[in-house]
């Protein structure tokens, strides 16, 4: 019996030992259900209450929801991040993937090269926004410099052109994220079995064959990938939109992130706000659980 | 002898399509950081009379001098420069923060696994998607609450919360490809949960630590809109600061203190990137393509 | 009281029975190996005894000590792991001292332990490197270090071989076996390869979905083995299973196996009394491929050898033996000849059936048919 | 009120914010540092002229020895400062004082957040020296919350004068006159209306273009009583004409331009008129221009008669602390003081918000500006600016830039934009 004591004693560290990897956890649980799902919770029940400048508890159904949808400037939001976000994925998309293939060709600089295409994603788009915006300004400009090195007719005013504002919204955007949907194709492309192309070479396939019916068709995963995130991050533009065009001329470049900022903090209408970020949310679950759930379940097969 | 083959000749001139294409997406590329940089250094008189793409004719410091220290943001005429060290403030501690509690969960949700690890992951990484318009509002009544509003601690407590995401899945890929036996092992040694983690998997970590280093650091110092929400005044960061210095006016725009100021808060995260331009792409991997 | 007693065991993950109840003891000094294909529980049943792994039912008791709930550390087990599991960032005598490092062994002694280890190993070389730095093989011998070092009561190896080459595993194996006789140290040792496992047991336990289908002394487990899954697994070329019928021939049990146009009739010899309830009833015929020779190699002294003329399907040389392929009843049967036999596919030529090596199983149930006696007097032999 | 800088980034969020959307801010953590007697007090008025007009009461409360904790919003965080407000406030942790405007001080008063300073009300006759319409703002359910600072106005023309000799141009009295001449200019090569498109000032020239448009009756019918008949009639379908011959005036570049670079347009003689509140006074002086000599202000032509105006209102936040009520009370008693009104629009270019002083110490402008608001204020035409939230709430504000941003910077039909306008409204306030 005289050892059963320290083993007892050692019982007690081990119920430690064991519950600890689920205290260090913890604080993150906390920190996240608290802090995401929480007020995820709270921002739903807001979009129910008849809260304007501060909140208020009041039930109210789907009165702010009613409202939000019949919000001009929603509709022009919602259809704002529809040009933006198909025009804004797609470019991103077919640009990456011919920078990634150009640059999968052994090409000598590719180091140097990559690093300047992907270089737009370390700066912050309020940073990148001030030169863009500058850059894209008529009177001072691309279009003065086509103008001083003699192009007269040339114009270029789609930034204070409230039906065109949005497209230059769209350039700057692709401009900073194509490097990334460039490296996220690069390294789908180093990952292709090197033996199958050789084996498509030897049939006599063309090179352009062997991208489009062989390795382009392999790179699914990554397409999908590269969607998601670009469709979240679509979705999430804020500092973009706010740099480049300050949600104007008007409300053209207006985009449910702004929206829903404007409303919150401006026009005291708390209930829209939370109405619209609910939606927003709604949205990318609908993209991003869907994509978490495979990629979750994956490793157990 | 290779020029004498026409299908070398051809492979030939394949090659110099495919560089000229290269080398003018490069140029588009670089553009705006070019005209910024130039910019910067040049004179305001220069700026409306010269060519945007045109090399500073005269080169001045002048306007980052002013940039840094005398530029008037808002009301206050001190430069961008107390708003810069605001961002240091905030970036340190909570990159720090975030990533060791990153570096936690993916230890314990990687060798540690319980019944529903799972689930606690995919709520944790759901949290990086989040469109963060749908806190904002409770957050800024909570931050009220903790006397942390419109400070630089409320910054650091925010960037801590929605980083965990990141941290945790770059942890947790990386955990991952560690074999479980190492804790096994480690276990029989006789080594308990903090022995294990800090003498053995954080020594051979330092390849993540430097990607969520920087994921992180440039995350941080990038944001902006938690920075206007939560932030103003004093114990803005300097993302907010150039975006009211650059709205700011006095009657003449000052183009070459704004690209100044740009340059101001963008070299951090320049400087980050060149050196460690590849961990960088590879945390850009492992936070979007499972690793 | 056994060493190591594995009393009715349990492991159940949620809803899947992984163990279902296993029952093990061996000896102080055995060496016993844990067969089976994957997925069969061994590796469990491994952590189980680590402690890696909670036991969900039953005992498990080392030297009479219950360590069903005592930590990993303090059950006095190491443990080498199939992927070695070395520290990445440590060296190699990190790696081999940290388990005395945990146990608060002072500098010195350690530094001595680990050059005792290193040079029984024969690393001492390799003590300032880093697992990144070593070969497959020195790896492995790293990780036999840090379980050898910590001198404990049982060593614990989890498919130890599995990650080398060939060449290098039969090397390996037989160091580990030349190390357990030397040390005298007991083992358990998991492995899907049942070669390693009959050259390196003293007793192997054979396992199928959770549950012990043999328990036995390699020879026994090889010979006798107490099911159909058994018989199959264990040796290579596996056993030639065969259906067959027991019929009454002249007073003489024999096992019918109609084989093209002719019936071949082996008499029974062994477990005659179990297959005598078993007239006129379709079973299974086990035979190992070397007890089917050419007649000349056959050992004709006991009288056991039974001739037939069978045709040749295949030939296939390995240098040392030449296997036949013969067919059985609708079964291809592999038979072990001398090099050199003259042979060709599509002839006919006389095969030699020791039919005193031959086991029946019944098979609907899978099971062996023994005579009880016979399994006694086997255990008589081997004692 | 009106700093110069300070609202770059509600401008650029171009959110339909007004130049003094609540800003209130603070740049401590916390108000459980301020000692006994000491106020604090969230502003947004740190500009150099603005500074020193609330220096006015800051010297006029140590005077009575109380401390001044000034907390001064650097930076342009309008909107989010007025989380932090409401933050604090429902941590229980208000300010002594804070600085608002109209609605807003409504809102406070309605969640009993506020103080009453019927007191010193009744002994300054407050319910005599002020205007009315701005008494609807300064109290709630009868009762004083809000002490005013002055009374601004936004049916304001600045005129360069040298431009307009050379061009031969009077001072327009009528609408067709006012076109005319900036016809006149844009003939002449210069450019008509100095015109910052942000949607603040487009309102602002709107507010301008309907008081014009359709008088004071109808300014208040449509704009501040929101009467949809008002709001979707031919009259405000004209006023949208009005407002669309008017922006034929303005250059190309005018989308996100801030209204002190439209300012400097006229100042530097590129542009003959700006339409804009008295804050853009100061702009004229700090170039040294003279009023009536070298710039010309003059009331939107058509709009003599009446005065849309906004105004800064302190509010003081509830507390139970006998000491802070004490000093809420003589803050109040120094802001509704004549030396104080007559000192702080002084520096600031505004005019007083009393009705009862003599103007002789203000300049050209303010004089002139002075009496017009005391007649309005005696003819009921002193009326809330829509776009600066002294007519309708923060929700309908931004309604209403909404639309006239959108008719602004596309070529939407007039009178399509008037049943927006009202439709856009009927949403807001539902």
């Amino acid at each position: 019996m005289s050892n059963a004591s320290p083993d007892r004693d050692g019982g007690a560290r081990e119920r430690l030992q064991r519950w600890l990897p689920k205290l260090v956890l913890s604080p993150s649980c906390v920190l996240v259900l608290f802090f995401v799902y929480g007020f995820i919770a709270w921002t739903s029940y807001i979009s129910f209450s008849d809260s304007g400048m501060m909140p208020d508890y009041t039930w109210v159904g789907l009165h702010q929801w009613s409202r939000l949808w019949t919000s001009w400037t929603w509709g022009i939001a919602l259809h704002n991040i529809w040009v933006f976000g198909l025009l804004y994925i797609v470019s991103c998309i077919v640009l990456g993937l011919i920078l990634a293939i150009l640059l999968d060709q052994r090409i000598r600089a590719e180091g140097v090269l990559r690093t300047i295409y992907l270089y737009p994603m370390a700066l912050s788009f309020i940073v990148t926004g001030t030169a863009w915006q500058w850059f894209l300004n008529p009177g001072l400009g691309l279009e003065k410099t086509m103008h001083d090195l003699g192009w007269q007719s040339f114009s270029f005013n789609w930034l204070i052109d409230s039906n065109m504002a949005i497209y230059t919204v769209v350039i700057a955007a692709v401009w900073q994220a194509t490097g990334f949907v460039m490296a996220m194709f690069l390294a789908g492309l180093r990952g292709i079995d090197g033996e199958m192309i050789k084996a498509a070479q030897i049939d006599g396939a063309p090179a352009w064959k062997i991208y489009a019916r062989i390795i382009i068709p392999q790179l699914r995963p990554v397409f999908l990938s590269a969607v998601v995130v670009l469709a979240h991050l679509a979705i999430k533009s804020f500092d973009l939109i706010v740099a480049m065009t300050g949600g104007g001329p008007g409300n053209a470049t207006a985009v449910p992130a702004t929206f829903m900022y404007s409303y919150a903090f401006s026009r005291n209408e708390m209930g829209i706000a939370a109405a619209s970020a609910v939606f927003m949310l709604a949205v990318i679950a609908a993209l991003i659980i869907p994509y978490l759930y495979s990629e979750l379940r994956e490793p157990r097969s | 002898m290779s020029a004498a083959s026409p299908a070398a000749r051809r492979g030939a001139a394949t090659r110099v399509v495919l560089y000229a294409i290269l080398l003018v997406f490069a140029v588009i590329y670089l553009m705006p950081l070019y005209v910024m940089l130039t910019t910067s250094f040049k004179t305001l008189e220069e700026i409306h009379q010269g060519n945007m793409l045109a090399l500073p004719g005269e080169w001045t410091l002048a306007p980052w001098r002013e940039a840094w220290g005398s530029a008037c943001i808002g009301l206050e005429c001190n430069g961008v420069h107390g708003y810069f060290f605001n961002s240091i403030k905030i970036v340190i501690p909570a990159v720090l923060i975030s990533g060791l509690l990153g570096a936690f969960n993916g230890y314990v949700l990687t060798k540690w696994k319980f019944r529903g690890h799972k689930i606690v992951f995919g709520l944790i990484l759901f949290s990086c998607f989040i469109p963060f318009q749908i806190i904002l509002l409770p957050m800024a009544r909570v931050l009220g609450i903790l006397h942390l509003a419109n400070s630089t601690g409320g910054l650091v407590l925010v960037h801590i919360v929605y980083g965990i995401g990141f941290t945790t899945l770059f942890f947790r890929n990386f955990y991952a490809s560690f074999p479980d036996e190492l804790v096994r092992a480690a276990q029989l040694d006789g080594a308990g949960f903090f022995t294990i983690f800090f003498r053995i998997l954080l020594p051979a970590s330092v390849p993540i630590i430097v990607v969520t280093i920087i994921w992180q650091f440039t995350n941080v110092w990038n944001d902006f809109l938690f920075g206007v929400s939560f932030a103003s005044g004093d114990s803005a960061p300097i993302t907010v600061a150039l975006n009211n210095l650059v709205n700011s006016s006095t009657g003449v725009k000052a183009y070459n203190v704004n690209m100044a100021a740009a340059m101001v808060a963008a070299v951090p995260t320049l400087i980050v990137y060149i050196l460690a331009g590849k961990y960088f792409l590879r945390g850009l991997m492992s936070g979007s393509v499972k690793g | 009281m056994s060493f190591l007693h594995i009393n009715n065991v349990h492991k159940r993950f949620g809803e899947t029975h992984v163990l279902k109840g296993v029952d093990i003891a061996i000896e102080q000094g055995d060496f016993l190996v844990l067969v089976g294909p994957s997925g069969c529980g061994k590796s469990t049943l491994l952590n189980m005894i680590a402690g890696l792994d909670s036991i969900s039912e039953g005992e498990l008791l080392l030297d009479g000590r219950c360590i069903n709930d005592v930590h990993p550390s303090r059950r006095d087990i190491a443990m080498v792991f199939q992927s070695y599991a070395l520290y990445p960032s440590m060296t190699v005598a990190g790696n081999i001292g940290f388990g005395l490092e945990m146990r608060k062994v002072p500098r010195k002694e350690r530094r001595e332990a680990v050059d005792r280890v290193a040079k029984l190993l024969q690393i001492e070389n390799l003590l300032d490197r880093k697992p990144g730095q070593l070969s497959g093989g020195q790896r492995q011998r790293v990780a036999m270090g840090r379980a050898l070092v910590r001198d404990p009561q049982l060593f614990l190896f989890d498919e130890p071989l599995s990650n080398l080459d060939a060449k290098l595993r039969v090397d390996m194996r037989s160091e580990i076996k030349q190390l357990h006789q030397r040390l005298k140290t007991t083992i358990v040792y998991v492995t899907h390869d049942q070669v390693e496992a009959m050259t390196l047991a003293t007793r192997i336990a054979v396992m199928r979905a959770g549950e012990l289908q043999q328990l036995g002394t390699p020879h026994e487990v090889y010979d006798d083995p107490n099911n159909l899954f058994v018989a199959g697994f264990m040796g290579s070329p596996s056993m030639n299973l065969v259906k067959a019928r027991i019929v009454e021939h002249d007073g003489v049990l024999v096992a019918q196996v109609a084989t093209g146009d002719t019936t071949l009739a082996l008499p029974i010899v062994r477990d005659r009394e179990a297959l005598s309830d078993w007239c006129g009833r379709d079973v299974i015929l086990g035979l190992r491929p070397e007890a089917i020779t050419d007649p000349a190699s056959a050992n004709h002294r006991d009288g056991n050898i039974h001739e037939a003329e069978l045709p040749v399907d295949l030939i296939e040389p390995t240098g040392a033996d030449l296997y036949v392929v013969t067919t059985l009843g609708d079964a291809s049967v592999n038979a072990r000849m001398r090099p050199g036999t003259p042979l060709r596919p599509g002839e006919r030529t006389r095969f030699a059936f020791d039919v005193s090596r031959m086991v029946v199983f019944d098979p609907e149930s899978e099971r062996r048919i023994r005579d009880e006696q016979m399994i006694d007097s086997a255990l008589e032999e081997t004692a | 009120m009106h700093s110069n800088h300070n609202r770059a980034l509600v401008n650029r969020l171009g959110f339909a914010l007004l130049p003094f959307a609540l800003a209130l801010s603070t740049n401590t953590m916390a108000a459980d540092t301020s000692t006994d007697n000491q106020v604090e007090v969230l502003n947004w008025w740190t500009s150099g002229s603005e500074a020193k007009a609330l220096g006015a009461l800051k010297d006029g409360l140590s005077d009575q020895g109380i401390g001044w904790k000034n907390m001064p919003v650097a930076g342009g965080a309008g909107t989010n400062a007025m989380a932090v407000l409401r933050s604090r406030i429902t941590s229980g942790n208000p300010p002594t004082a804070a600085q608002v405007l109209g609605y807003d001080a409504q809102d406070w008063a309605q969640r009993d957040a506020l103080s009453s300073l019927d007191e010193v009300a009744k002994a300054g006759n407050w319910n005599e020296v002020f205007p009315q319409p701005l008494q609807e703002f300064a109290k709630y359910d009868g009762h004083w919350i809000g002490a005013p600072f002055e009374i601004h106005s936004t049916n304001w023309v600045w005129a360069n004068k040298s431009l307009m000799d050379e061009l031969g141009i009077e001072q327009p009295k009528t609408w067709d006159d006012f076109i005319a001449s900036m016809k006149k200019a844009k003939d002449a090569g210069y450019i008509g209306l100095a015109y910052g498109g942000q949607p603040w000032q487009d309102s602002t020239v709107f507010e301008n273009v309907v008081l014009a448009t359709g008088g004071a009756d109808f300014y208040r019918k449509a704009l501040i009583d929101l009467d949809p008949q008002a709001l979707d009639s031919a009259t405000m379908t004209q006023a949208f004409d009005h407002l669309r011959e008017l922006l034929k005036y303005k250059d190309d570049n005018s989308p996100g331009r801030d209204w002190n670079l439209a300012t400097a347009m006229v100042i530097n003689g590129k542009a003959l008129y700006q339409i804009m509140g008295d804050w853009a006074k100061g702009e004229f002086l700090n170039a040294n221009l003279e009023p009536g000599k070298d710039f010309m202000c003059f009331r939107t032509p058509g709009t003599q008669d009446a005065v849309t105006f906004n105004s800064d209102l302190m509010i003081m936040f509830d507390t139970d602390d006998a000491e802070q009520q004490k000093m809420q009370q003589t803050m109040a008693k120094i802001i509704g003081s004549p030396e104080f009104q007559i000192a702080f629009s002084q520096i600031k270019g505004s005019v007083p918000a009393r009705m009862d002083l003599s103007a002789d110490k203000l300049d050209a402008c303010a004089q002139s500006g002075y009496e017009q608001v005391q007649a309005a204020a005696k003819n009921h035409t002193l009326m809330g600016s829509m776009a600066h939230g002294y007519a309708a709430p923060a929700s309908v504000k931004n309604a209403v830039f909404d639309i006239i941003s959108s008719f602004v910077n596309s070529d939407m039909p007039s009178d399509v934009a008037a049943e927006q306008l009202a439709a856009a409204i009927q949403s807001a306030t539902s």
